[in-house]
């Protein structure tokens, strides 16, 4: 028994030794930036979001800083699990009283943290999709990725240049995907579009032919609308094709990662899908504000990490550029900062060109996307 | 003496539970408490599951299942708004018992919840039924079918609770209120309350760690090791193995729940990992770790081990860690990581003399 | 042939045989004898190598074969017959015949495989018949007798048998027997384990009586059948007649 | 239903059948010398797929797909020998236990190697939007490469353990262990060669299917979880009834899908494995008898 | 006591008892012999609870038993020991005797997780309970050793312990002789016979002729399931049938 106490005491002492360092840190005289992202686990866009801070922060002191000061950034891998992003949030703020926190990467765990930012008067620059995140408006929390409710107003938009009024969505099951499902079904009726069909499939979904012979059964279906960040929406386009089913296809902004469409082959041509410029960004016009900032992002991102850039990376850099510049705007004042991020207007980004308000804290709009369409294997603006 | 040979341990650890607390408060670091908390939560879990495996010798890879039941029923019941439902028999029922609770969302909308408590007791309640129902066929099996068994009863939870938009599908379920225990009392994340969230997870840990030392101690706990042994044997002496089996898996599969209820409120949100099986797999590592039958060594392993993990030390390479401690531990130590220390510490002493 | 000094052996912390000490020469049968839990298996078990011997020495044609693994030690030529047959239930009687000769097969080629197993059919005409027939699905007497042709295929210098009587029916029994008796007029060494005591010190050279794991008796097998104590505790003969 | 549909549903159904019973298997070969469920079965249909993805880089496919095989069977040899060989009498839950800690270092390291991005093999005729027309409906070819593949490895296998000397000593250290090893068997090499057998069957899959399924770190767990259902509904240990119960399961789950919400396509699977569970634990091809025997 | 009839079962196509029936009068000692496979053990199972007979009847004082469960059994005032004795793993010898006491009380789950007065009241008293019960046995210096690790025959007395501790009516003893020495065994019949003056009933199965011909009532002899004589040891000695199964002829044998 005393052995227990021994080691107990033991444990204790570890803990308290781990204490140190976050002491030490807290004295630094220095910017630091949170970031909580899913670099690991089931939703893994925080890579391209991971190296995209590391690569902005790095420019950013190689340049001399913030206003002459320091930037540190503290990256915490969340595994797209709420109660790490938690954990992390009340780390991060507490511990080393950052001065922003960038992340979560998905919209579940950025809800957990939402009310954490509130409290404790830290600012959110989210970079997980989902509406709910914005709206209703908090205080501290902005996002940086396109609406889901613009993406599907120019999907709507295009249909029904189409003359398409019966749709299929399905739809994968993460936040992405529930998220888009609900605006789809939301919006359809504005629209003049009727869902006929919805179905959501598992992340891992390995083959999903059956579900391509159920939507098939029916003959109303003029096009199909998939939504989804996981690897499966390229599966469902090709056994869509496989079965020789020539219906005209929707992705969601989603798609826009070259992964899927090579995944996807041939199946992926003709493809339409909403999405930031980025990735058509070396055949945008030399007169699109946006064009200078994508270039550079992107031949930047791909010469130093050598794959390809993601829009995912680019909310990230949204993020951290939008934040940049509101701190060298006012000062190392959050109150000052939120203020200044609150109304910021013509923020060019690799999402679109912001304008916040203070009842949008998201600050895009129908007009940060581009249709777009794969072609020969390739991103491609959609020309009718 | 035997009195204080179990309690004594107990009081230690009550004093060093309030000797941390001090020495965070005084040096001003007080954050560390944030993830003792939740570690402590999921230490009750793991307690639970330890009985479960150590003691009566059944093995569970769907515990998260029964966190998540716990956690998402009391989050589901007191944060989703049933303002539609105001007019319906049971509602009223309930208004007039008080069990509702009329608020508004942070954005002033008005909410009509659960108060948490029944919330609370309605889940609990409804994981030990769940527990109940499943144990009697699920218990009946060995080996390799009750390991795939009770790993399919998580996935089926997982999924429910990714598919079912009553708890929030893939984004799970935010902003759940705090949990009132008294007045001026209660399970909340808030920054102010987290001394006194600190005590209150230690405190039902505690109350755990105490309840389930009792009755591994008691006739029950002896009947219970005396299964684990051999079957045969322990039908033969009379004891209803059977019975025993599933009243254990009930017992850890409570805890399990209002490990669940407390930390959701606490987090102030759930969401569907905590029903993965990664999840199971990490409580069922932690037990191994710990020594399986060796409450205070599962305790201690999965106080240490959460709180590491809960503080992101193992970075991206947190289920990587598990994965190698597990095998680790399960080929070199089966008796658990203290048992190692302890053997080589009595065979150091007994050359000394 | 085989030569054990001093052995000890057992499961874990769990002692069961001390202080063994007997040896088996060639052309003889030699009985072992002793009630249940004496250790008698374990002895078996020792010996093939399926449980390692804690002290002591286990001698097999000159060589130690202590260290050896059990494959090893059969493959020098010493088969056992393990207590309650251990058919390969799930495999024909032939199947089962060629896997005993699994060592022939290594050293000498499938030419060897094919005349031993006519010689066992021969010994054993019944297996003959059932050739085809899943070895589970045979009667425990005709198990026994493949279990014995299984572990001769193998053209063992040493065939050790755990109670080869076990459940059988009398005239089985003496069947059974029979051939033991005549492996030895072959030129075989049978050490062979028997709660029988009787039917066992009938047909065989030498025997031990082994009791809580020590050697209590040994002798020729006239002397232990008229041996008082044994007669008393193994026969029941005191009493009975 | 119309033909064609049903066709398309049946097609679908085989194709995960096929892959189920090709993970089953896997596990009944290695169950069947050991006594063990090897839960990082499904890591070896990753590796499989994942390591051919890389090797395509420099040779082709044929020989990437039998390097990629080759190598996977002897990861399948190095974890039998150093997780499994040494430890004597272990008790189920320790291997239970070992083997799920295999297969998360498994999927963590490939994690580590080749990142969380998704890959896939090319297809081996045509491209993805490759079909051709069986009765009114369209297939990709490469589902008819899967099930011809996986068709070929089933009967090969059942030749091999009936009609070679090597398969009749492997049946034998299934039945009995303990008189394998009297018969001057080495059983541990005997089990080494069922990790890697049973290695080799699943990277073999692995390749082929990558086209399809695509390849990914994590992608076997999934499969995994439902190669290990298919293998308890066939009675553990039995491949022709693992062969039957996969592709019920695999038909079952894609008519599912006609009926009710793709989102429940898993609880389905799971929920007939409970209920399999409670009243028949021996599986549905197997024999009670068989089950008792082999007692935990 | 205890009365069978007619009772047969079969595994698969294997009659492994066939038509047994016999009765155990109250405060006797009966012993059931015959050759190894007879189907004494598979007889004991279909008794203790282990099995349920494929037909026939079991009655226990009066009450049908078949296809009860072994715990139902115990709890009516059957105890039994195992040929190749179970003792619990990693419990002293003591706590091994004390889970003999199950059956006599009553504290459950939760009475145990809150340690009521009358839980550590009934604790108390299992304790001394179990103590006289080793002191009985001569083993009482070894109830803190950890029961697996004991000699052989002191095991066997602590399995006899723990079975006394049930309090039992009928006792069942299968080859409690096993692996004993001589000395031993005459310690285990001496046993035998004062649970019997404890007005316990035992029924036991044996191979150790001496040791049943000297403490046995009657004997029941078993052969291939069936029940070949049943009477009073010195008939079984003289009984024709009997020496002819079950000590073989070893003359022809001899040949």
């Amino acid at each position: 028994m005393k052995n227990i106490v021994k080691k107990a005491v033991v444990a204790i002492a570890a803990v308290g030794m781990l204490a140190l360092p976050g002491l030490q840190a807290a004295m630094a005289d220095t910017i630091k930036i949170g970031a909580i992202l899913a670099v690991t686990g089931p939703s893994f866009l925080g890579v391209p979001e991971a190296n995209t801070l590391k690569m902005l922060t790095d420019e950013l002191n190689a340049r001399g800083g913030l206003n002459g000061n320091k930037v540190e950034l503290i990256i915490k891998d969340s595994g797209g699990v709420p109660e790490k992003a938690i954990s992390f949030a009340k780390q991060l703020i507490e511990e080393e009283k950052v001065f922003a926190i960038i992340g979560p990467s998905t919209s579940g765990a950025t809800m957990k943290i939402k009310n954490i930012a509130e409290q404790s008067e830290t600012l959110l620059l989210s970079c997980a999709a989902a509406e709910v995140i914005v709206n209703p408006v908090a205080k501290w929390v902005f996002k940086t990725p396109q609406m889901d409710s613009d993406a599907v107003r120019k999907i709507y938009m295009e249909m029904n240049k189409m003359n398409i009024s019966k749709i299929a969505v399905v739809v994968g099951n993460t936040g992405f995907g529930q998220a888009g499902k609900g605006q789809l079904l939301e919006i359809a009726p504005e629209y003049g579009i009727d869902v006929v069909i919805s179905e959501v499939y598992d992340k891992a979904a390995t083959d999903l032919s059956a579900v391509v012979a159920k939507l098939m059964a029916n003959k109303d279906i003029q096009a199909v609308v998939n939504w989804s960040i996981v690897p499966a929406q390229s599966i469902i386009i090709k056994n869509i094709r496989q079965a020789g089913w020539d219906v005209p296809i929707f992705q969601s902004h989603g798609f826009g990662n070259i992964k899927f469409v090579q995944a996807a082959g041939d199946a992926a041509e003709g493809v339409i899908f909403p999405a930031g410029r980025l990735l058509v960004a070396d055949v945008l016009p030399e007169d699109n504000p946006q064009k200078e900032v994508l270039v550079k992002y992107k031949n930047d991102y791909e010469s130093k990490f050598k794959e390809d850039a993601s829009t995912f990376g680019g909310h990230a850099y949204d993020a951290f550029k939008i934040l940049c510049r509101a701190i060298e705007q006012v000062g190392v004042d959050k109150h000052k900062v939120r203020e200044a991020i609150e109304n910021m207007k013509g923020f060019v980004g690799t999402g679109g060109v912001f304008n916040f308000t203070p009842e949008n804290h998201n600050g895009l709009g129908l007009d940060a996307f581009e249709m777009m369409t794969v072609k020969d294997g390739k991103f491609t603006l959609y020309q009718k | 003496m035997e009195f204080i040979k179990r309690y004594l341990p107990i009081a230690g650890l009550l004093g060093i539970v309030i000797g941390v607390q001090l020495l965070t408060s005084a040096t001003d670091t007080a954050y560390y408490l944030t993830q003792l908390t939740m570690a402590a939560y999921y230490s009750l879990l793991i307690i639970g599951l330890c009985v479960l495996m150590g003691y009566a010798g059944q093995i569970s890879l769907g515990h998260a299942g029964f966190f998540a039941i716990g956690g998402y029923l009391s989050a589901a019941l007191t944060s989703n708004d049933f303002s539609a439902y105001r007019e319906t028999a049971v509602m009223r029922f309930m208004d007039t018992a008080g069990l509702l609770l009329h608020r508004q969302s942070l954005y002033g909308e008005p909410l009509l919840n659960i108060q948490p408590w029944p919330a609370c007791i309605i889940a609990v309640v409804v994981a030990i039924i769940i527990a109940f129902l499943l144990g009697i066929p699920v218990l009946k099996l060995k080996g390799h079918y009750l390991a795939m068994a009770t790993l399919g009863f998580g996935i089926i939870i997982f999924r429910v609770a990714l598919a079912a938009e009553f708890f929030g599908e893939a984004d799970g379920i935010s902003e759940v209120p705090p949990f009132q225990l008294f007045p001026g009392v209660s399970v909340t994340g808030d920054f102010s309350d987290r001394v006194q969230n600190y005590y209150i997870a230690w405190g039902l840990l505690l109350l755990g760690l105490v309840l389930l030392l009792n009755l591994i101690h008691s006739r029950v706990g002896r009947a219970l090791r005396s299964i684990h042994g051999s079957e045969e044997a322990s039908e033969a002496i009379g004891v209803n193995t059977a019975r025993y089996k599933l009243y254990t898996f009930v017992i850890s599969a409570a805890f399990a729940a209002i490990a669940g209820s407390f930390l959701t409120h606490y987090n102030g949100g759930i969401g569907p990992s905590e029903a993965g099986v990664m999840k199971s797999v990490r409580y069922v590592a932690i037990v191994a770790v710990g020594g399986m039958a060796n409450l205070w060594g599962v305790l201690i392993m999965g106080i240490l081990l959460n709180f590491m993990s809960l503080r992101g030390m193992f970075g991206t390479y947190d289920d990587a860690v598990f994965g190698v401690i597990l095998i680790l531990i399960m080929l070199f130590a089966p008796q658990g990581i203290l048992s190692l220390r302890i053997r080589n510490i009595f065979r150091t002493k007994r050359n000394d003399t | 042939m085989l030569k054990i000094r001093n052995l000890d052996s057992g499961y874990g912390k769990l002692r069961v045989l001390k202080n063994i000490s007997l040896h088996v020469d060639g052309g003889e049968i030699v009985a072992m004898i002793g009630a249940n839990g004496a250790g008698k298996t374990t002895l078996l078990h020792t010996i093939t190598g399926l449980v390692k011997p804690t002290e002591g020495q286990v001698e097999f044609h000159g060589r130690d074969c202590r260290r050896l693994p059990a494959q090893k030690i059969v493959a020098s030529g010493c088969s056992l017959v393990p207590e309650g047959r251990q058919v390969f239930a799930t495999l024909s009687v032939e199947e089962n015949l060629i896997l005993g000769g699994y060592v022939l097969q290594r050293q000498k080629g499938k030419g060897a495989i094919l005349k031993e197993l006519n010689h066992q059919y021969e010994l054993f005409p019944v297996l003959r018949e059932r050739r085809s027939q899943l070895a589970g699905t045979l009667s425990g007497g005709e198990q026994q007798m493949l279990a014995m042709g299984r572990a001769l295929m193998s053209r063992p210098r040493l065939v050790m048998m755990d109670e080869p009587s076990t459940g059988l029916a009398p005239l089985i029994v003496r069947d059974i027997f029979r051939v033991i008796v005549r492996l030895r007029e072959e030129g075989n060494t049978v050490l062979l384990v028997e709660q029988n005591a009787r039917a066992a010190l009938a047909i065989a050279d030498r025997g031990y009586v082994l009791e809580t794991g020590k050697i209590i008796l040994q002798g020729p097998a006239e002397d232990l059948l008229a041996n008082r104590d044994v007669q008393r505790a193994y026969l029941g003969r005191e009493k009975i007649e | 239903m119309e033909l064609s549909l049903f066709l398309q549903y049946l097609f679908a159904g085989i194709t995960y059948g096929i892959i189920y019973a090709i993970v089953a298997i896997g596990f009944n070969i290695i169950y069947n010398t050991t006594g063990i469920i090897n839960f990082a079965q499904g890591e070896f249909l990753m590796l499989g797929g994942m390591i051919s993805i890389s090797l395509l880089h420099f040779m082709p496919l044929p020989a990437a797909i039998t390097v990629a095989v080759v190598i996977t069977m002897l990861v399948g040899a190095l974890i039998e020998i150093v997780f499994i060989r040494w430890i004597e009498n272990p008790s189920v839950l320790r291997m239970i236990v070992i083997t799920i800690g295999i297969s998360i270092i498994i999927r963590e390291a490939a994690l580590h190697i080749w990142g969380e991005s998704v890959r896939a093999l090319p297809y081996f005729i045509g491209s993805a939007v490759t079909s051709v027309s069986i009765l009114g409906t369209k297939i990709s070819p490469q589902v008819l490469i899967v099930i011809g593949v996986c068709s070929v490895v089933v009967v090969f296998l059942s030749f091999f353990f009936k009609f070679t000397s090597i398969g009749r000593e492997m049946r034998a250290c299934a039945a009995n262990r303990r008189a394998a090893t009297l018969c001057g068997i080495n059983v541990k090499n005997m089990v080494t060669f069922s990790f890697m057998l049973s290695a080799g069957i699943g990277a073999l899959a692995g390749a082929v299917m990558s086209p399809i399924t695509y390849s990914q770190y994590d992608n076997g767990t999934g499969l995994a979880i439902k190669g290990f259902t298919v293998a308890i509904m066939g009675g553990l240990g039995n491949s022709p009834g693992a062969v039957a119960a996969g592709l019920m399961l695999g038909i079952i789950e894609a008519f599912s899908i006609s009926v009710l919400p793709l989102a429940f396509q898993d609880a389905v699977a799971i929920a007939i494995l409970l209920i399999i569970l409670f009243i028949r634990p021996h599986g549905l091809f197997g024999s009670s008898e068989a089950a008792r025997l082999k007692e935990f | 006591m205890l009365e069978l009839s007619a009772v047969h079962k079969y595994f698969g196509g294997l009659h492994a008892v066939n038509n047994v029936g016999f009765k155990v009068a109250p405060g006797t000692i009966k012993a059931v012999i015959g050759p190894n496979g007879a189907g004494k053990t598979t007889l004991f199972n279909l008794i203790a609870g282990g099995l349920e007979p494929s037909s026939g009847t079991i009655t226990f004082k009066g009450r049908p038993i078949q296809g009860l469960k072994p715990h139902r059994v115990a709890s009516l005032g059957m105890a039994r020991t195992f040929q190749n004795i179970k003792l619990f793993h990693g419990m002293t010898a003591l706590e091994n005797v004390m889970l003999g006491c199950h059956i006599r009380s009553r504290s459950g789950f939760l009475a145990g997780m809150f340690n009521l007065p009358r839980t550590w009241k009934e604790e108390k008293d299992i304790r001394a309970r179990s103590m006289a019960l080793l002191e009985l046995l001569d083993i009482a210096g070894y109830a803190d050793v950890e029961a697996t690790s004991l000699a052989f025959g002191q095991q066997r007395a602590v399995e006899m312990a723990r079975a006394l501790a049930m309090e039992p009516d009928l006792l069942l003893l299968d080859e409690p002789a096993a692996g004993l020495n001589i000395y031993e065994t005459a310690e285990i019949a001496r046993l035998i016979e004062r649970t019997r003056e404890m007005g316990i009933t035992v029924l036991l199965v044996e191979h150790d002729m001496s040791l049943v011909m000297d403490i046995s009532d009657e004997i029941v002899v078993l052969s291939f399931g069936e029940k070949i004589a049943e009477d009073v040891p010195d008939e079984i000695q003289r009984n024709p049938d009997v020496i002819k199964i079950y000590l073989g002829e070893d003359e022809e044998a001899a040949v």
